[in-house]
């Protein structure tokens, strides 16, 4: 049976969903605890998945029994393993943490919200264990209609802001779409690993770089990458306090890893020569994205927009590391792509926290008020201390292993940029911690209010997951290094 | 859209005769994809739309629409189907949605794989159907209400 | 040169392809009416799949329904059926795209009295 | 192969694609939007796919046209707009680039019709031939719709099903 797990951890949020209009008929009370339930079982299944992967290696998938290329295939391997347990976990906490902000802002809708939390799951979930190209396709278009009516939910303001988001991430989807044609029109398959055979002869082939460029294209508009950033800002900062850690922390960086296994489990197998300049592309794009993410978020007054453009700097800095081509590389990025998912996801949980409860919005309002919380303050510290990318939080051991592949490969630029960036961080982080530490404050002291339990234990839980990704960081390279030894880099 | 009923009586006599032919073409389609062009999408849609023609042409008291109403709430069942004929293929020591691993004794894997897509296109037909018809509420619930400008 | 503009003649199918998916990305991307920006990500949605069909097409080839009870089966004389599965999820994901944006379209309305970008944006301030 | 019946289906897909943008009405808009869906279905008939154009001919036409409709009802249905800024040259410049990466990676695409195109050569012929013995299904479509690529569609059915709360979640706010 233990052959069959990535696709019972995919069922479980699958079928809470699917049930969730049943259950939800008569008595809507009924669904944040189903929704609950399938999370939390989610995420003990997907510790089991994990370590059946790291005992016994790769799980490949093969749907309806037809072997690759014929059917559809999962391949379930370290990264994998990882990545869904990072994403059941998260999406666990950004829905436990918000009882009062989320039934407030959800009058009369609780049965669709939780249904479509729970398809964003899955959808990312698919997405993450797929190989297969048009696979992804859908569980993209899962995830985005669902990201799309979570931005859209307090409506006003929120609908622009998730209409310009469709339109963007439908023709990114497009885009995608069209990368793929090319790809079958070129080689007449559609799984990846039987892409990675065949694909090495093709390389000089024109349809071939048409169908890189526009799937990077597409998937570049869905992780937001520097110019086709434009709906991200708007999406995370318009959206409800209680979906926008959740959106912040999975959204743009699966599929980002869907980018870096094409480039890296189909492209890179065998063929490194013709695809080195495509990587020379890639980290100058990455570096370009991170300096002005940074500078961007230097200039926001909004705290959600702030950290929003924070962190598109983080998928540039992702990118930098991925984009070195080297086996050091590719695991650096990865590792700090974990990272950014964890930390982006306690910055946004308190940065709504703060909003909901204090009315705290813009860092005027931070000026002003006093927060009595040190939950709050420790989480934003941790989270802050990690974005930056000082010791002993996980962020700082993710940089370190970027530069470190970056000096290895003699690629100072990129060294340098990801110093600057880790500046511009640093002073835009400054900006929020100095009104939020300084004592003896001449405003108002806020009412106190007491820090719910449940935003106690994400708070807690999630800086103490950043600090325990940075004291264990060596053991989660290692095992991502041996996904990667597999590549032949 | 849905607040009454539409004002034509020859409109209303012939959809009357119309919506049933439409529903039995879109079951024809629907169990005969195997032969012929069509399917589930196919069928699921052309009910979906038989469903919504008598919505907007009998309107909301009709006892047509108040079944369609609640039909619209249960969204997820056609769904379910395709997930349960998945998960029994699990239950029978296959893959997930391995139909030749269900376990219906007296019948070959072929059978086996036929009565699978039989089944899981009844799935998605009801699927579709469903969630048309609960688009168009969706879609007309403020058109319907007339305040336009919140 | 010549020899690639030739090379595009041979293709009306692809000249139409080029000729919608540029259109309505134009279209998407500039166009202040939101309906007709919906209209336009329709066209780029749908040229696609057109793409994804002629990729599929074979000379001589007829529909991949097989005739039961000839010999054996050839492949060359059926069309490629697999790029047509492809365009019949990609059409279904096309029209739940449609709905959602719909539903946004709706709302906006609702909310800000027009469809116009510029005017929604007015009433943003 | 000729294209003697082709071409004006193309030419009056373009027009129809052009007519559904340039009409002010949006509502007449939408319907030549509908009967561009239909010649788009006649030339997939026409290219031997009949499934999809069976699906275009009813969820493209019919069932889009009639999610457009709904929603224009109680919309004043009128394009009001006069283009009051000229399109941003980034845009233009963007476009045109892209159009030349597409006509370029279209070079070693295999010729239109071609048999022995990868695509006609690689997966596909295993279904074509097995198909009938492995699923008892003569339509080729179906068979690997519904079992060999089985997930997909399910997948996709849930898409729907998305889109179906989606559309809850974000209109039906006082409802029930």
């Amino acid at each position: 049976m233990s052959d069959h797990l990535p696709i019972l951890v995919f069922l479980i949020p699958f079928l809470a969903a699917i049930c969730m209009p049943l259950v939800g008929l008569n008595n809507p009370g009924r669904c944040r605890p189903l929704a609950l339930t399938a999370l939390g079982g989610m995420f003990l299944l997907s510790v089991a998945t994990l370590w059946r992967i790291l005992s016994q290696g790769a799980i490949r998938y093969a749907f309806s029994g037809w072997a690759p290329p014929t059917g559809i295939e999962w391949v379930a391997d370290e990264i994998a393993g990882i990545m869904v347990l990072v994403l059941s976990a998260l999406a666990f906490l950004s829905l436990l943490h918000t009882r009062q902000d989320a039934s407030a802002e959800l009058a009369g809708r609780t049965v669709p919200y939780h249904a479509i939390v729970l398809t964003l799951v899955s959808g990312l979930t698919g997405m993450v264990y797929s190989g297969d190209l048009f696979n992804i396709f859908v569980f993209l278009e899962i995830a985005a209609l669902s990201g799309y009516a979570l931005v859209g939910v307090s409506g006003g303001r929120a609908l622009v802001s998730a209409f310009r988001y469709l339109i963007m991430g439908s023709l990114g989807a497009s885009f995608y779409l069209l990368g793929v044609s090319y790809f079958y029109a070129a080689t007449g398959t559609l799984n990846m690993a039987d892409l990675a055979q065949r694909v090495p002869d093709l390389l000089a082939s024109k349809a071939v770089i048409g169908g890189l460029s526009f799937m990077f294209i597409g998937l570049g508009i869905k992780m937001a990458l520097m110019p086709l950033h434009g709906w991200l800002p708007d999406a995370y900062t318009d959206a409800p306090d209680a979906v926008s850690p959740l959106l912040a922390a999975l959204v743009t960086k699966v599929a980002l890893l869907a980018w870096i296994r094409i480039l890296y489990w189909v492209l890179a197998a065998g063929s490194y020569g013709m695809i080195i300049e495509i990587f020379g592309l890639l980290w100058v794009v990455g570096a370009f994205a991170s300096v002005g993410g940074a500078v961007l978020a230097l200039t926001q007054q909004d705290l959600k927009r702030r950290f929003a453009y924070g962190g598109l700097a983080h998928i540039g800095l992702i990118l930098v590391g991925v984009g070195q081509g080297t086996q050091a590389g590719v695991t650096s990025g990865l590792f700090y792509l974990i990272n950014d998912a964890v930390m982006q996801c306690l910055l946004f949980i308190m940065a709504g926290a703060i909003g909901s409860r204090y009315g705290v919005r813009t860092l005027d309002d931070l000026g002003r008020t006093r927060l009595p919380t040190p939950w709050i303050i420790t989480g934003f510290v941790v989270a802050a201390l990690s974005m930056i990318g000082l010791p002993p939080t996980g962020g700082f051991f993710g940089k370190w292993y970027i530069v470190l592949s970056a000096i290895e490969n003699e690629n100072y630029v990129a060294v340098v940029a990801v110093v600057l960036t880790t500046v511009l961080t640093m002073a835009y982080f400054i900006q929020v911690l100095e009104p939020m530490l300084r004592d003896g404050e001449t405003g108002p002291r806020s009412p106190e209010i007491e820090t719910p339990l449940q935003l106690r234990l994400s708070a807690g839980v999630l800086s103490v997951a950043i600090i325990g990704l940075g004291l264990w960081s060596d053991r989660i390279v290692q095992v991502l290094l041996h996904a990667t030894s597999r590549l032949g880099l | 859209m849905i607040e009454s009923r539409h004002d034509s009586v020859i409109v209303r006599r012939l959809s009357r005769g119309l919506i049933p032919l439409v529903q039995i073409f879109a079951l024809y389609i629907l169990f005969f994809g195997q032969y012929n062009p069509g399917g589930g999408f196919v069928g699921g849609v052309m009910l979906g739309t038989s469903l919504i023609l008598g919505i907007l042409v009998f309107g909301p008291t009709d006892p047509l629409t108040v079944v369609t109403k609640r039909i619209a709430e249960t969204d997820g069942v056609g769904l379910m189907i395709f997930a349960a004929v998945g998960g029994l293929c699990l239950i029978g020591g296959g893959q997930f949605l391995n139909y030749a691993e269900l376990e219906i004794p007296g019948l070959a894997a072929p059978s086996r794989r036929s009565l699978g897509i039989i089944l899981t296109q009844i799935g998605v037909a009801v699927d579709i159907a469903v969630t048309a018809v609960s688009i168009v509420f969706s879609l007309s619930v403020m058109s319907g209400n007339g305040d336009s400008h919140g | 040169m010549v020899e690639l503009v030739q090379g595009w003649l041979l293709r009306p199918n692809f000249i139409a392809f080029v000729t919608l998916f540029l259109l309505g990305l134009y279209i998407t991307v500039t166009h202040h009416n939101l309906l007709k920006k919906l209209i336009g990500l329709y066209l780029v949605q749908t040229s696609v799949i057109f793409f994804l069909v002629t990729t599929s097409a074979k000379d001589g080839a007829t529909v991949p329904i097989l005739m039961p009870g000839k010999t054996a089966i050839q492949p060359d004389a059926y069309v490629n059926p697999l790029p047509h599965v492809l365009t019949l999820t990609a059409i279904v994901v096309q029209v739940a795209t449609l709905g959602v944006s719909l539903a946004l379209v709706a709302g906006i309305y609702r909310k800000y009295g027009s469809l116009d970008e510029d005017e929604v944006l007015k009433k943003l301030e | 192969m000729t294209y003697s019946f082709e071409l004006p289906l193309l030419i009056l897909l373009i027009l129809t694609a052009g007519g559904a943008i340039f009409v002010k009405d949006l509502l007449s808009s939408v319907l030549i939007l509908g009967s561009y869906s239909f010649f788009l279905a006649l030339v997939w008939a026409w290219l031997g796919a009949v499934d999809v154009a069976f699906v275009e001919a009813v969820v493209g036409a019919g069932l889009a046209t009639v999610f457009f409709v709904i929603t224009l009802f109680g919309i004043d249905p009128r394009d009001t707009l006069i283009r009051r800024t000229p399109p941003p040259i980034a845009a233009v410049v963007s476009l045109l680039l892209l159009g030349l990466l597409l006509l370029y990676a279209a070079n070693d695409l295999a010729a239109f019709g071609d048999s022995a195109s990868p695509a006609s050569t690689h997966v596909s012929p295993f279904y074509l031939e097995n198909s009938l013995a492995d699923t008892r299904t003569p339509n080729v479509v179906t068979a690997i719709l519904m079992d060999y690529r089985a997930l997909d569609t399910l997948m996709e059915t849930v898409v729907i099903f998305t889109a179906g709360l989606a559309c809850w979640l974000l209109l039906r706010r006082d409802a029930k």
